[in-house]
């Protein structure tokens, strides 16, 4: 169920890429594809019944983990996201500072 | 004694580094290291060439492979030789480009790799010099009136060049890999079609023929005057080469138009030669300039060259050939008669030119040798060759070509009359009193030389008729032209057996000379004109404000050229618009992917997405 | 020694240098001549990290294609380092993560990886552009490669979900077995990796960041990274996907469009920096173009050539628009009349680019071309032997004429123009513009380079 | 009774329903400072989406970097425009 909310994530994220004229809304909906992204990696990995692929003391002796391996990449791309979206916010203010509007349609240069 | 070819595109290529240290040095001595080191080339090439001491062997450049041919060396000695004989003028024009030092290097470096073209037996490396000549004469072009005239030569020259690489390509792929040259003739079916048409290609942009000339006129009318000589004379003959590859070598193309006994290939390029000589013509009658007018003169006997080729007879190729000797030499001359008066008068446009005969007696003598081979009139070399093209076409019973032929040839005296007329001839004009005088010796030397070979070649034949057998023979064609003394008897053929057509050019040299001495005579005795100034033309009706549009070189043919006026400029608006096109396309794409907004590229990969996932696309 | 280090040394170097800014320009150098030393010596043999065999762990993988790569992008790196690192101190410690970046882009042998890479490269790149100025264009850029990378990532998990694997090798393997259910997953890597690679569709913030690019984000975005992505381009497509049927059609057709539409677009341009951008797209799709038919291993000396070539352009151009305040055409003519020397270098590297004998061009595109005439060449494309080389043609005329166009413009006309190169500038352009003679001249050895790249079946060899 | 799959089952649904929802919030809402806020709880839904999925350290992680870091910044970068000029 989530991986198709997931897919549905990435689908709204592109469309608000594509129709967001403003440059915070526009990283927003990075964010949301980012998200979306995640959850259908992690989504990828899991199926019912799955453990989390930590070793406690509980564990079974024949864990049924769920694969560790996508999560170990949502991790690395969750860092990677926060870095892209703290460079466009910081591109923002820049814009911001440049143009005095953060909306596409207002500023001059095309 | 014996020298390989390496050896001669090595000097050349160090004669053009040497003339560039020189000419950075000193202008001058720069420009007459071009002279040494061509004529060097050109002695050296002939001498062993004749003698049988050049090979082919590569001890330096050993990439690539050279054959001795006889049809290379022919073209060799040819084009070398106008470049010797243009390098002359080198000195005396230095001083007006923007680069002196790197003018003279090119130079040299254009012969080396036109040179390379006519020996190399490997395919690829000679698709390698003949860039290598594209590029380095590309830079001499603007060092003459107009800059634009470069980035036409180009487009054409690579279109032709890259006709010609895809052509090699293909011969590659169809011998197994192998660049031979002799895999030309070894290709077969479509490949050979396709081979053919696109060799035809690059033989037409080389020799600047219809519908791929547009270049020729530009390059020859605004490069410096002796570079114009040198692609009249020289590098136009690479398309020539070509040609003589693609046409001859590779025989008949397609299937034979039963009525006409042709193969379909050869009909279509005797056409479109055809097709240029009458457009040549028809353009350079109403041009008012006159290296244009020469430009367009130098296309139409392209055409020529052209249809001798592509009637696959004795008397049609070795006219083409003859026709390329006469047409180099003749071409030659004219344009450098043209650089002399252009380099003391400063103007080629006839309407601002006049009278020039008085100072310039000898340029003058030139002139009118020139024009008069170029016109095919006997006894110059021009007679000879259009003489045997009309021969081979009128056996093949072409009559529309024919008729192109004899077209050009009239035409050819309307508009080769009348830079005669207007430079030279008439009053002379009061600014040129002062300025101008002869061109010096040294500019003499070379144009009364290339003068004196067009009668020699007009008058005897045979070195030259002798040569093309050769060629025939190294080429395994079966043909053959039988000399007979001083005259042209006919020839043997295999395909063609034993025809007559006799043509004794000493003969009519002669009838001709008395001709001439009679008419001479007539001018002497009943000499009645008398002085005018040159603008004093009668004008009916209205009155003329301009002084200029009095001079009678004005609206020379008007008539004729009011016929066809409105289609001349046919060819060059196609290719202007299909640049147009390009650029149109290029603003589109650009409107249409960069608007500098974040989504247009989330929106073409949305696109994309949805129309893969459309249906079973994938 | 371990190609680890090539990876590791300037991710430290970076950390070392935001701590002490003052050595950051100096370290920077010297990690950037040590990152170009480094393959000389390196072993050929795959570098496994962290313990776990291949298959599982991420591995490095040293052959010579890599080699060849590090060594040509990290010298075109350093020397753009080099150049300009005077003028933009501030970014040593970003030019660092970039360099480890693109070493690792080249040095990968997973795809999670590679992903993980290009974004490190690509916010270093980011961060490159910024020096433009133009805040909006570097968003703009930021916005289309995040896309493009998420793509990448999408398309990646499917493969793995079907596969089970990321390393390359094993991918090859899995792809080639089971050729049609790859098709998506690999379009969507395609598209994201042809964002950062400029393909046609999805190249709308090429003309932003290098139409106005300076001295350094110029030579970085068009020479150096678009020489490594061509590269990581040519390792997806030779090594890990060998496309056929209509995929290759599609992927095929795009590319052609780029090649002409980039061409064309370079020839509707008035302004110099803009004629150059849009004919490094054409020449890209040519360079991916030659990997997606096969023609692996010149296509790696095309885009190398392609990068030196872009390095000297974009060089001269951009210095010279800094001067007179312009990148117009009409603005720069002559402006080589009084550098003759720049203007003899930038000539070079033009006629390379047009494929003219003498010049490193030369050799490469006519062997790329005889690539597709070869008598045991069968193309995965229908019509593929004759129609590419036609497009590649059609291509190289419109791209000669505009590039005449450029170059008698700037050297034919009279203008007093005078701009002043630092020595080294010249120096390094110069060297280049012979290195591209050199290479043009002895190109006996170059073929025999390229034929130690490749085994007989054309694919490069995953040792 | 609902044994504890099916209530992860009913939780899953809703968690993608309520997704969903704030995702569309967050692009189309007029303020910027609301969508940021809806975008901060698509983060904090994600997160239990994790944890449903069996991936908590991806949750974690999510939870302190996505849904805190990320919102902050957001904020901060608001601020910041606001206090210069208009709107």
């Amino acid at each position: 169920m989530l991986q198709f909310a997931a897919i549905i994530l990435l689908m709204l994220g592109l469309y608000g890429l594509l129709t967001q004229r403003n440059v915070i809304k526009i990283i927003i909906s990075l964010n949301i594809l980012e998200i979306g992204l995640n959850l259908f990696i992690i989504s990828v990995g899991y199926f019912e019944g799955g453990l989390a692929p930590i070793f406690t003391s509980e564990t079974p002796a024949n864990p049924n983990f769920v694969d560790p391996l996508p999560q170990a990449l949502v991790l690395t791309a969750i860092v990677i996201g926060v870095g892209t979206t703290a460079l466009g916010l910081a591109l923002a203010r820049k814009i911001y500072q440049k143009y005095g509007t953060l909306n596409l349609d207002e500023m001059g240069e095309n | 004694m014996e020298l390989s070819i390496e050896i001669f595109i090595l000097a050349t290529l160090a004669f053009g580094l040497m003339a560039y240290v020189i000419g950075r040095l000193h202008k001058q001595l720069g420009s007459i290291m071009t002279i040494l080191g061509s004529l060097t080339i050109f002695g050296g090439i002939a001498y062993l060439g004749f003698t049988g001491g050049l090979t082919g062997e590569t001890a330096y450049l050993t990439f690539t492979q050279f054959e001795i041919s006889e049809f290379g060396l022919f073209f060799a000695i040819i084009v070398s030789f106008v470049f010797a004989m243009v390098s002359f003028f080198n000195p005396f024009f230095i001083k007006q480009y923007k680069y002196p030092a790197l003018y003279s290097m090119l130079f040299m470096f254009s012969l080396a790799g036109a040179i390379g073209v006519f020996f190399s037996s490997n395919l690829l490396y000679l698709f390698f010099f003949f860039e290598f000549v594209v590029w380095t004469s590309l830079f001499l072009i603007p060092m003459g009136r107009s800059k634009k005239a470069a980035s036409w030569y180009y487009g054409f020259s690579a279109a032709g060049s890259f006709m010609l690489l895809f052509a090699i390509l293909m011969i590659y792929n169809a011998n197994n890999g192998s660049f031979h040259i002799s895999g030309i003739g070894s290709v077969t079916g479509t490949t050979q079609i396709i081979v053919f048409i696109f060799m035809s290609g690059a033989a037409f942009t080389k020799l600047g023929a219809f519908p791929l000339h547009i270049w020729l006129p530009k390059v020859l009318t605004n490069a410096p005057d002796p570079v114009s000589a040198v692609f009249s004379g020289g590098l136009e003959k690479l398309g020539a080469f070509v040609a003589l590859l693609a046409i001859v070598n590779m025989g008949g193309i397609g299937f034979i138009i039963p009525s006409i006994d042709m193969y379909f290939g050869q009909m279509i390029i005797a056409t479109l030669g055809a097709l240029t000589i009458v457009f040549g013509t028809l353009m350079a009658i109403r041009q008012d300039d006159a290296k244009k007018l020469l430009a367009y003169s130098s296309m139409s006997n392209g055409g020529y060259i052209l249809v001798g080729f592509s009637m696959l007879t004795s008397q049609g190729v070795a006219g083409g050939l003859y026709h390329i000797v006469a047409h180099a030499i003749a071409s030659t001359a004219a344009f450098l008669a043209i650089a002399a008066v252009a380099r003391v008068a400063g103007t080629t446009k006839m309407k601002e030119l006049g009278g020039i005969i008085h100072k310039m007696p000898v340029t003058y003598m030139v002139y009118l040798i020139a024009i008069i081979s170029m016109a095919g009139i006997p006894p110059m070399g021009g007679f000879i060759s259009k003489w045997m093209i009309f021969q081979a076409v009128i056996d093949k019973g072409m009559i529309f070509i024919a008729i192109a032929t004899v077209f050009g040839s009239i035409g050819s005296f309307l508009y080769v009359f009348r830079p005669l007329a207007a430079l030279f001839l008439g009053q002379e004009l009061p600014q040129f009193k002062k300025t101008v005088k002869e061109a010096p010796f040294f500019m003499l030397l070379p144009m009364i030389i290339l003068s004196l070979l067009s009668v020699y070649t007009g008058v005897l034949p045979g070195v030259i008729i002798d040569f093309i057998n050769k060629i025939f023979v190294d080429m395994q064609l079966n043909y053959n032209i039988v000399m007979n003394g001083f005259a042209i008897e006919g020839y043997t053929s295999g395909i063609e057996g034993v025809g007559p057509s006799l043509l004794n050019p000493l003969l009519i040299a002669c009838v001709f000379g008395v001709g001439v001495f009679v008419a001479f005579l007539i001018f002497i005795v009943l000499k009645k004109s008398k002085k005018i100034d040159l603008m004093d033309t009668y004008t009916a009706g209205n009155f003329v404000y301009t002084e200029e549009h009095l001079h009678y070189s004005v609206d020379f043919y008007a008539p004729l050229e009011r016929l066809y006026e409105k289609y001349i400029h046919i060819m060059k608006n196609f290719y202007k618009s299909l640049a147009n096109k390009v650029r149109e396309f290029g603003a589109f794409m650009k409107y249409f992917f960069f608007t500098n907004k974040p989504e247009i590229t989330v929106f073409w990969i949305v696109a994309l997405m949805v129309f893969l996932l459309w249906g079973d696309v994938l | 020694m371990s190609a680890i280090l090539l990876i590791a040394v300037p991710l430290l170097a970076a950390f070392i240098s935001i701590l002490v800014k003052k050595v950051s320009p100096y370290l920077l150098l010297l990690v950037s001549l040590f990152a170009l030393v480094y393959p000389f010596f390196m072993d050929m043999s795959d570098v496994i990290i962290g313990g776990f065999d291949s298959p599982i762990g991420i591995n490095l993988v040293v052959n010579k294609f890599a080699l060849t790569s590090l060594i040509a992008v990290n010298g075109l790196f350093f020397l753009v380092v080099a150049v300009n690192i005077a003028q933009y101190k501030k970014l040593s410690s970003i030019l660092l993560v970039a360099l480890a970046g693109l070493n690792g882009l080249l040095l990968t042998g997973d795809l999670f990886n590679l992903f993980v890479f290009i974004e490190i490269s690509g916010i270093a790149a980011y961060l490159i552009t910024t020096t433009n100025k133009k805040p909006l264009q570097t968003f703009n850029y930021l916005v289309a490669g995040t896309v493009g990378s998420s793509l990448y990532l999408l398309g990646l998990i499917i493969l793995y979900n079907m596969s089970g694997t990321l390393n390359m090798a094993d991918m090859a393997t899995f792809v080639e077995g089971n050729g049609m259910y790859t098709l998506f997953p690999f379009l969507l890597m395609f598209i994201g990796l042809g964002v950062e690679a400029k393909l046609l569709p999805f190249n709308s913030w090429v003309k932003g960041i290098l139409g106005h690019s300076n001295n350094l984000s110029g030579a970085m975005i068009a020479s150096v990274y678009a020489t490594a992505i061509a590269l990581v381009f040519g390792k997806l497509l030779a090594g890990v996907f060998q496309i056929e049927g209509t995929l290759a059609l599609i992927i095929a057709l795009v590319l052609g469009i780029t090649i002409l539409a980039g061409e064309a677009m370079a020839y509707a341009s008035t302004k110099a920096r803009e004629i150059l951008l849009y004919s490094s797209i054409a020449q890209a799709g040519i360079v991916i173009l030659l990997f997606t038919v096969g023609l692996g291993a010149w296509a790696t000396f095309f885009a190398i050539a392609n990068g030196v070539s872009k390095f000297i352009l974009f060089g001269v151009v951009n210095r010279l628009t800094e001067e007179v305040g312009s990148d117009e055409m009409d603005q720069l003519k002559g402006s080589f009349v009084n550098n003759k020397l720049i203007g003899v270098s930038f000539t070079v590297a033009a006629l390379s680019i047009l494929g003219l004998p003498l010049f490193f061009g030369f050799v490469v595109k006519m062997n790329s071309l005889i690539g597709f005439f070869e008598p045991d060449f069968v193309s995965n494309l229908p019509g593929g032997n004759f129609i590419f080389p036609i497009i590649i043609l059609v291509a190289s005329v419109i791209e000669g004429v505009y590039f005449v166009k450029l170059l008698t413009k700037l050297w034919y006309k009279d203008s007093d123009v005078k701009v002043n190169f630092t020595p080294l500038f010249k120096y390094v352009v110069v060297v280049l513009a012979v290195a591209l003679i050199v290479f043009g001249l002895f190109q006996g050895e170059v073929e025999e380079l390229v034929a130690s790249l490749i085994n007989p079946g054309g694919v490069f060899i995953w040792n | 009774m609902l044994d504890n799959i099916e209530v992860l089952q009913v939780l899953e649904i809703v968690i993608a329903v309520f997704m969903v929802v704030l995702a569309f919030l967050a692009i189309n809402s007029k303020s910027l400072i609301k969508a940021v806020m809806f975008l901060s709880a698509l983060s904090m839904l994600s997160v239990i989406g994790f944890v449903v999925m069996q991936a908590p350290d991806v949750a974690v992680t999510e939870a302190v970097i996505g849904s805190g870091l990320v919102t902050s910044l957001f904020v901060f970068t608001l601020l910041a425009t606001k206090k210069v000029g208009v709107k």
